[in-house]
């Protein structure tokens, strides 16, 4: 089991690639965890999160087989 | 409910009138809409096109959600939101919100949130590409209340 | 601005459509339609038609001053006012506010309170005709805000 | 010269009659003056009037030559 993870918009442009996938280590337990565990940085200000597609938090939990994406302020509409 | 998509222009009015045909009109007395459309100038730059990025799949819940909730909140009978996606030219139609209740206050108020909504929470992200080629994303929408 | 009064029954999204045929779309972001219809039901009687009475002459004159104070107040760019007069049946089109403007705020709000200003200030009256064949006039239109 | 007097809706059925006409008497100087002088009775609650189809007040005045509606509370839209 992996977690999977997408991003979207600029931060994929600033990311330098559409995803990511791992296994979820034992040091990662939310959303903002497995941010500090991929990138090595704390999140940048700003940044949304949604698992499994929904709107979470980053202090909200992430377990193996979810669909993690970040992303920065919607602009739809 | 009804919550679609669009990767082509579509025309707004046309879609409203078409969802006219199924619901029960002599016991909706307000119909409320809004359409939103590509402008060519934001920030006083003139836009040349917009590609609207979205998230497969959470878009559609998003959208899903923002409806049922509205309709929980609100006494409406009928809600229709369409939004595009993809490139985008001057003037097409962007989104479309229709709110059809027995009452102007219930249907004027449940579009209105449901526009504010989808441009807050709906995971779409907008890129614009300016007259000198160049291309930004739009940081943020512009507050609405 | 353009303001008319329908004696025959009319399509409220053929009209917006029509005059979106004049307007420079590409400028005009918002557009904020509202359509209220008859209803087969008011304070729990079942109406069967309703006659709109209307003073000629001046219900032009405060439909047309109620848009200019509204063009006046907002930034909006377009407005269109229909509202129907004489017989009508359920289902029918008694008004119709549209407005267009660049931005969503102004487009709404305007939309809002020509709707409140035409049904508080504009000449018509309604008499209903209930199933038992009896008529009653209306007596106030329910507060909008 | 005289003022044209209008009644519209639930207001006509009452007095009977879509309209009246007359001089302006010396004793009328307001619209109010003027339902008094033509009913014999003060006008009643929630009337409204226009004089030369704009919205008035029962202490707005007449003159000869006037277009004056009463009616009651409008109820378009």
């Amino acid at each position: 089991m992996t977690i999977s993870i997408q991003y979207f918009a600029r931060l994929r442009d600033e990311v330098g690639r559409a995803g990511d996938a791992t296994a979820k280590p034992d040091t990662v337990h939310t959303a903002g965890d497995l941010w500090r565990h991929l990138h090595d940085s704390p999140p940048p200000p700003r940044l949304m999160v949604a698992i499994n597609q929904r709107h979470a938090r980053l202090d909200s939990p992430v377990a193996d087989g979810d669909e993690v994406a970040f992303f920065p302020p919607v602009t739809g509409g | 409910m009804a919550v679609r998509l669009f990767s082509e222009p579509f025309d707004p009015w046309a879609l409203v009138r078409e969802r006219e045909r199924e619901l029960p009109l002599e016991k909706l007395g307000a119909t409320s809409v809004f359409v939103g459309r590509m402008r060519d100038f934001n920030d006083d730059r003139t836009v040349q096109g917009l590609f609207l990025e979205h998230y497969p799949g959470m878009t559609e819940r998003e959208l899903e959600r923002i409806v049922l909730e509205a309709e929980a909140r609100w006494p409406v009978d009928a809600c229709e939101v369409a939004h595009r996606v993809g490139a985008v030219n001057p003037s097409e139609t962007l989104v479309l919100v229709a709110v059809w209740s027995a009452h102007r206050i219930a249907a004027r108020d449940a579009c209105a949130e449901i526009l504010e909504r989808v441009k807050h929470e709906a995971p779409f992200w907008k890129r614009e590409r300016l007259v000198d080629g160049s291309e930004r994303w739009v940081e943020t929408n512009t507050p609405g209340s």
